[in-house]
């Protein structure tokens, strides 16, 4: 039965060093205040899928020292430039980097959610993309004539995180449109949820918010945490905070602006 | 005739790109627009404008522009049914056969440089009929004889499944359309106050070219009214600082 | 651009003779009334492909000799029984019948949702759905050791055809949780809707209402029609029509019942 | 000790595979119920109500019980990761070796006689670890030496992914274990009022059985009493037939 944790570090328990970790996209709900405490907590040698793309996420993350592996379709700031951490992380060869394409850990996370070893994919075909992707596999179509196709493995993560605009007492979530965070719940062997603000009632007795919710089964822990993304944006909640990421993008760019960073808005709480 | 108004470069290339959507029209129901591309956002949203509704057009990112409902996975769908007509792609360095470079300079395992990665090109390149190619900065750094990392080729082998592929290439000194047979780019046009010998000179590939190359024709006072005072604050809900930049314009605060 | 439809049968004008047409399950929305309208139209030929299952609609246009192929995991009157002119179609021998397994048929509308030429599947092996489809194919994992694993062909109809709720003049559709009818409008070339009423304003401007809703650039027609499903249920909106699934079952046990039934329930609306 | 009420078949069926779920409660988080099982409805939504809300149960078609958001592709993606923990199963034809037949008698070309359809078994067999065989009617005619058609069959060979399979086999006169290494069915108990020859007689296929068959327990008055009055008007939802012919109530009348 998931649980409505009583605080964010509790929540958030089961996520062990060494972990594979799946998170969404800048758009549709990333756990910023979850990331900040596994930073404050020191995880480390993470596995990080950000599904398909990150941007501050995975580039604090990458900066705190967390990250061993990242699997992902790319990583910037978005209008706030490169992602100086990750740029440097993967100039200096300190973290092993798959690179991936949208689509491609779209299906593959579809792989697991359906629970088939594989999933075929169009394109990729002469991309260098697939070329350093020893695990993904070139076959002949068994119904085409000569037809080249890309069968890419199912991707399960340990844990699925992410931060939603409401939940429930019997651990359902509503994502709305997001539904990528439903296939990655899917996907993933647990999942744990940061959320705006609980919702009295049960989200499943609502035909129109059912139609928009992932059901509680599915989810480990929830912790709520009001503007759980900042200073990234919640879809129809608040948007992004310029200012903030225009001052991340200019600390960022050095290792030592990086740190002061990390004392001013991640460990601040510790000093707290 | 009415003296044509002074207009910023993203103003003109937005321009060049609205009328290779309109060249398509025909067959052009759905126009997407993917991550950190301000100038097709800007292009695509004009084209609806002027064609009074049509084509959709989908902004990655966008809350009004978009009009998917099964996450981020659907846009790929719905390339993949055939559904989407245009989309843009750039590249940290595009070649002279059309393959793009979202990921790297250098050696791929030891890189001098790195870009933020392929985004969905490694797929969308093949699938979507008309790729048009979006490169602002013009520069032998950026438009190379080879690329170091194919995010995703210019063309494929026959037997390769690619109903879709590039169509044009736009920077900010001149159009080049591509012709897939060939796998060739070949001049269309030098835009205002750029030269031909310039293009040459800037250029890190080979490419085809008429005799007498035309210069790209301006915004018409009607296109810059349109996408200064319909479009630009529409573009402001996804790129802020863009808006800002060109059209001098503040995105609407987000509703809470 | 999705047509508000003057008339049912204008909406139905593309289902051709022959098509492949793709209909939903009892509790998802059956298009009733626009199956009576294509029964009187005389529609021929019909490959009907019911997602997952089928109850009344398939026994109907079977028993009115609109169907040449029928493709499906099960058809039956659910508690009313056998579905009598479908029985009798396969034992009389009179349609060609491809039996499918429910996931099946998910996973081969969602290689046509996803433009792949197939899926794999887990299961089916050893089991002689899988011995009669020849079109369906066993391949050695290529992840795996001497893994046996089924790959199904995509599945793309001619036209989707279901009943929803709520339509918008755009052409959004809201279907709630019945979702594998947005898989079948992905996977359809075409997609027709018949809808209990018109929602003023658009479906998709409504953050939670956009989370249920087809988005209308997938949408080729819409007719609305109040009580489309009837006399089978359309889900938080009305239950089945007992009394008259139980008079369906008994006239169509025979041939002379079903001409009746033809002629009460589905021929009057050409006497009226 | 109080006298044994009356109980109808159905409620000893559904006390059967309650008590088997019940055996297996320890790695049972959810419990799926297909369609055409009213007799299964009843029993996993007794388990729900013993255990005090847990498993989760979900009624394939109802709206009131089931947890499933993602349309009916959900509950087989869910079984294929291992989350669904224990289905039910039935067959016009069940065989010995746990074979089930929904499909046809006879040839399938030229069949006698048509069942509806595989409808999910030829999946759910393999991957949901625990599946309770029912069948009501225990006949030669239904439990048979060889099913004319494997809908889905009662075990694979080793190399075949397959986590899941048949666990036991419940009908109107007994219980049956089935033992997946030997792909046979061991009579486990035979119910109040039917005997062992019986048994033996009205089965056409080969079984084990112990020296001495136990009686199937009798369902107490408190599970009668929470079936009927608790578990019952949640069945009339989905089964409003057979509620009225079992548990003598009306469904309520659905929202409009």
């Amino acid at each position: 039965m998931p649980v409505i944790a009583r605080t964010l570090d509790e929540a958030l328990e089961s996520i062990a060093d060494g972990a594979m970790l799946a998170v969404p996209r800048e758009s549709s709900g990333v756990p910023m205040a979850a990331t900040r405490a596994l930073i404050r907590r020191g995880v480390k040698n993470l596995h990080l899928v950000a599904l398909p793309t990150s941007t501050l996420q995975a580039d604090l993350l990458i900066g705190a020292g967390c990250i061993a592996t990242l699997e992902t379709s790319a990583v910037s700031l978005g209008e706030f430039g490169q992602a100086p951490r990750f740029t440097a992380a993967i100039l200096g060869g300190t973290i092993r980097m798959l690179d991936a394409t949208c689509p491609a850990l779209h299906a593959q996370f579809q792989a697991a959610e359906k629970g088939v070893p594989f999933m075929p994919l169009r394109g990729l075909i002469g991309s260098d993309v697939l070329a350093h992707r020893l695990d993904w596999k070139v076959v002949d179509n068994p119904f085409g004539d000569n037809d080249p196709i890309v069968l890419l493995p199912a991707l399960k993560p340990d844990v699925a995180l992410f931060h939603a605009p409401l939940a429930d007492r019997f651990g359902n979530v509503f994502v709305g449109t997001q539904r990528e965070l439903i296939a990655m719940a899917h996907a993933a062997a647990k999942t744990i949820v940061t959320a705006e603000k609980l919702h009295d009632g049960d989200l499943l007795r609502d035909p129109v918010l059912a139609a928009g919710s992932l059901p509680g089964f599915y989810v480990e822990a929830i912790a709520v945490e009001p503007r759980g993304a900042w200073p990234l944006p919640l879809p129809d909640h608040y948007g992004i905070d310029a200012a903030h990421m225009t001052e991340y993008a200019r600390l960022a760019a050095t290792a030592e602006g990086f740190a002061e960073y990390l004392d001013t808005y991640v460990y601040e709480k510790r000093a707290a | 005739m009415r003296v044509t108004e002074s207009f910023r470069d993203e103003e003109l290339l937005a321009d060049v790109i609205c009328r290779l959507i309109g060249d398509v029209r025909q067959n052009v129901r759905h126009v997407a627009v993917g991550a950190a591309s301000p100038i097709p956002a800007t292009a695509a949203l004009l084209a609806r404008e002027k064609g009074g509704g049509t084509p959709y057009v989908s902004l990655l990112g966008s809350r009004d522009h978009t009009f998917f409902t099964d996450g981020a996975r659907e846009l790929f769908d719905c390339a993949g049914q055939g559904r989407i007509d245009v989309f843009f792609l750039s590249g940290g360095q595009i070649d002279g056969a059309g393959n793009i470079n979202l990921v790297s300079v250098g050696d791929y395992d030891h890189p001098k440089a790195r870009f933020p990665g392929s985004f969905g090109s490694a797929y969308l390149y093949y699938v979507v009929p008309k790729v048009i190619l979006f490169r602002v900065e013009h520069s032998r750094r950026t438009l190379v004889p080879k690329v170091d990392f194919i995010s995703a080729p210019g063309g494929s082998p026959d037997n390769v499944f690619r109903p879709g592929g590039p169509v044009a290439l736009v920077t900010n000194r001149c159009l080049f359309n591509f012709d897939r047979a060939r796998r060739r780019f070949r001049l269309k046009s030098v835009h205002p106050g750029h030269s031909v010998e310039e293009v040459l000179d800037n250029t890190g590939f080979d490419f085809d070219r008429p005799d007498d190359v035309p210069v790209t024709p301006a915004p018409s006072a009607n296109t810059l009214l349109l996408m200064r005072s319909v479009v630009a604050p529409m573009v402001a809900e996804v790129y802020p600082q863009f808006a800002k930049n060109v059209f001098g314009i503040e995105a609407a605060v987000p509703s809470s």
